[in-house]
């Protein structure tokens, strides 16, 4: 199986996890509050109350054959707005 | 007499902890106010303004100098988005340029309540109605830079970002602060008939809220100057744009609030509306309509310089401009 | 009549500001008050409530109607469960009926503070004592839900999912909730002796209360109106049970009211503890110990509908009926 | 080394480290207020307020013989409150 | 005597929530307060307190006892260090005695306040002063501790952990809760002058702060009974040191206050300051610049025994032996 | 690519991004109030409060060219502070 690791805006959450439940993902885990560094933007703490909010880091543990759904799908919107998505290996215990 | 209107403003509570906010960032002191604690106080601060301000307009009635003024206030929040336009488009893009200029054209509910602090320690009266022209300022400024996108942008851009109209109002009305400031204040005047529940907010909504606006004025402090290296990044025009265009507007606003024939309380309310910027409404709504613009910009330059400046020297400097401007006898 | 007290109500601060909180989600404003701040309100209320019933008990004694009305709600939580299961057990399997009919036999205490700001807003008097009825109340549906489990529950059921006794009375006394309302009631009556450390405790529990129930509302109606969408997956049966009920455990405790000879304002608070549910500690206790029963149903039925509910329509349409049934005379 | 992802019910926290505990855990990374949906349950975020908790992700990073041992410690925790786990490699830096 | 005092202590609202906390933890209670909320009520708590002793300090001068007791408290701070070294290096290496050193030669400010709760219920009378010395002694104790680790600590030391003295102050004066509470105090130094400031400052950080002592001492209880088992792992020595050092501290601190001529409220809050020992700042300081020192020795004994020893038997027994040694006459 | 994930005190956060920065990572994420428990020491939550802070995690996706960078920057603090660092393989979706 596969892990998919989606780091990006948390004000695209909802947006994000609408576009995940449509490629039919098995389930996800979300992480708010999250903040980082990408190529051109710097994503504070103090973002969290100014209304730029900070990052949402997503986690999918799915089979392979779903990643190029959830691609298809999810690459408009970190196009759009920025973000980041790896892939890794992973079994279940 | 500016100066001593600036020392006074700065030796109260609330300038001194924003002051004790940034020093703690300069000699980098790890004192931090840990997220979400700062969106508790912003929402709080933006409920208390809300629903006080909602009670003061119920009592003032609709009649006199409110429309008038909360009219003019939204005027000038559709104007100066388009001067501020101009002007940065003499050096940054479309897209900057008009987030920039919707931050401009908008207000900071914290400046606000600074100045109306300093109004009560110099013990000049202003009106409750003030509010109504801030909870109002909001939506329109936002609406005017997206339209600058809208019909601006190069026809390079996606497709698939053009903005239908529908979208862009809900950014500008619908975004949690703006939201949250225009439904308090809806709820206060439906409340101030209601002497009884008046009272039982007033601990809350009222005598908390100085201490409370000192609170998150030490946040403000360092978050304010956190923000200043990127500024130094953004470069000499935009940090220069972030102290001369809030004299501008407020050069414009204390015209305009002669005109109205406000009185000086009113008028330093209504100049300090031109004068500041946004960082919480505007900011949020363009990140979502117009993610080609650098949020550092527009967030460095409203909270990083306008903000502090507006707090520790602008108020009272604005003060004496409308000192000189509309004698008290008016 | 009872139109005209559900207006009355609606226009409270309380009742519109969980209005302001549904809408915000209903027309997708981005507002939310992020955790864990909604938990800080949450604590300080359970905080907060129980001081102030600890006072009161102290002071009115546990004589007169006391004791007989705080046996009658204990009753009543116990009871109704048993009434809910039987009815939920023609559509749900064990686990779920179980869980389900501990939430409704127990309480939710932001309801009662609704109803006792209602009375007040009313010049309806009623005594502090509820509070201790309040308190006990959430405990023994617990325990009689958690029965229902452990001897209805199919043979098939895993060896290791039995239940000792034991665990049952821990996860119904000790859940976070319940302790901390059960506790700050004992040191509200310790304290209550001490009146130097009365009045200044007053400002927390007592002053700052109305406002913080506003903001913690405000948040409620965000967070019931997200619940709606899966309560339309529980289906209809579950839906007009969430409204159902409430309406048939008010009418039941109307009537214990009426036989204790309670006044119009305990009537009313006798009445709302029935016919409220429990989001807080039953959901807590149940998930530990019933994971086969699905949370969502008795969330959202719960927080979804029935506090929605009870906070707008139940609590005037409640008073109708205590004020025919109980005449003020009495 | 492997690396090891646990997520599950808050509520669950102390049994789970408990568990990890017995297995004799080099050491775990902890991050709580999590929030997901998995097969059955939605978890989100009101929940830590209400009694039912978010979610907790718990990272362990240890020698691939551990894992039965840890398999077996958390697994009955896991088929009674739900969760997830997955194994991915993992190198010290 | 004692005993009617600890009990005239144990029946007063913060330490009764302290109790409710401890309970919590020890029947399994699920309650917790989830971060960062802890760290809301210390950043308010530090600020309120630092605030209101700039006030008291401003209205009494810098006459009379105000230079000789803080210059004595400093003293305290510089010397208990000291002697705590000494008798730690009987058991645990350099890095450890001097982190828990500092500790104890430190303060802890909810200490602090609870005995200013105390005095309040006996009333006996007490300066605003007291709360110069509060602040200005958590700095001298941790540079001791560092200087210490600087000049005892083996050869073998790596190069690149010694420490430079510019380090060593900055991590003594710029950490934040000492920066926050000392800053407080200034601001209330320079705002006491204003009385309309004063008076809108004080719902917030004098009306408001009894009830968030209790609400932040029901964390506290929580957090120091979750330390305990981490306790029984320093062992026996560790163990009675933070019994007995309290003790001894506050036999010094009588002694010294006798001899300063305070009066018995403020010879009690000397006392506290000197019994007390640090968690906040003293811990923050040593991560940073004493890695070696285990972190568990110093948080679990100052937090875990020494804190609620103070509060609940400490104080009274402190205002015994300060009642024996300092005539009320004088 | 590889997914390089470093646990410490928060404290040192600071410190350890700048000297990711050094190294010219291309970005980072990190998640900040996290617990857990190493060899020697127990990071709880109430550790926010009081001075010593939780822990950072903190993730990078860089090239493997890069790790070697990375390590000689952040070891010292890793060996002088405590924390973990583990890498893993991870491709762009
Ligand atoms: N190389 C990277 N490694 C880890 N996180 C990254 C990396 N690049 C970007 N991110 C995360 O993704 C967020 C959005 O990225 P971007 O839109 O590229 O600025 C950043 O704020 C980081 O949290
Ligand atoms: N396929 C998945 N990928 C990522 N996280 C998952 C997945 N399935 C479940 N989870 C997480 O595990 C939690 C509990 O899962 P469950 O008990 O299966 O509902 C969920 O709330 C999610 O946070
Ligand atoms: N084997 C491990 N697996 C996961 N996290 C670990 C492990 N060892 C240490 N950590 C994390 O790294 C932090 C610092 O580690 P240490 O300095 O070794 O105590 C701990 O508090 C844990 O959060
Ligand atoms: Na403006
Ligand atoms: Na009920
Ligand atoms: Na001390």
């Amino acid at each position: 199986m596969k892990r998919l690791d989606l780091i990006f805006g948390e004000r695209e959450l909802d947006a994000m996890l609408e576009s995940l439940e449509k490629a039919q993902v098995p389930g996800y885990t979300v992480m708010k509050h999250v903040t980082g560094r990408g190529p051109e933007r710097v994503v504070s703490e103090d973002m969290e109350f100014t209304g730029l909010g900070a990052n949402a880091h997503v986690i999918i543990f799915c089979e392979e054959e779903l990643l190029q759904k959830i691609k298809k799908n999810v690459e408009p919107l970190l196009n759009y707005y920025g973000g980041v998505a790896y892939v890794s290996e992973a079994t279940p215990l | 007499m500016e100066t001593s209107l600036i020392l006074q403003n700065v030796l109260t509570p609330p300038v001194l902890f924003f002051f004790l906010g940034t020093i703690a960032v300069f000699v980098r002191s790890d004192l931090e106010i840990p997220a979400p604690l700062p969106k508790l106080f912003s929402l709080y601060l933006l409920l208390a303004i809300g629903f006080k301000g909602g009670l003061e307009l119920q009592r003032s009635g609709l009649g006199g100098l409110v429309i008038p003024t909360v009219g003019a206030a939204v005027c000038m929040s559709l104007l100066i988005p388009l001067i501020c336009f101009v002007i940065l488009r003499l050096k940054l893009n479309v897209f900057n340029s008009a987030a920039i200029a919707a931050a401009y054209g908008s207000i900071s509910a914290v400046t606000f309540i600074t100045a109306e602090s300093f109004l009560e320690n110099q013990n000049i009266d202003f009106d409750g109605f003030m509010v109504a022209a801030l909870a109002l300022m909001e939506s329109p400024a936002i609406i005017v830079g997206l339209l600058l996108v809208k019909f601006a942008a190069p026809r390079s851009r996606a497709q698939s970002k053009r903005m239908r109209l529908r979208e862009i109002f809900h950014e500008a009305i619908l975004n949690g602060s703006a939201y949250l400031l225009v439904g308090s204040l809806v709820i206060g005047f439906m409340t101030a008939n209601n002497p009884a529940a008046v009272e039982k907010m007033q601990p809350f909504t009222g005598k908390l809220f100085y201490g409370a606006e000192c609170f998150f004025l030490l946040d403000m402090g360092i978050v304010a100057a956190q923000r200043l290296p990127s500024l130094k990044k953004a470069g000499s025009f935009l940090i220069g744009f972030a102290i001369a265009m809030p004299l501008l507007n407020a050069f414009l606003g204390v015209l305009v609030a002669k005109a109205l024939g406000l009185g000086p309380g009113n008028a330093l309310l209504f100049v300090v509306l031109c004068a500041s910027a946004s960082y919480l409404a505007v900011p949020a709504a363009m990140r979502m309509t117009v993610p080609e613009a650098k949020s550092s910009y527009y967030i460095s330059t409203t909270l990083g310089l306008t903000f502090p400046f507006n707090i520790v020297i602008g108020i009272p400097l604005y003060m004496g401009l409308v000192n000189k401007l509309i004698p008290l006898a008016a």
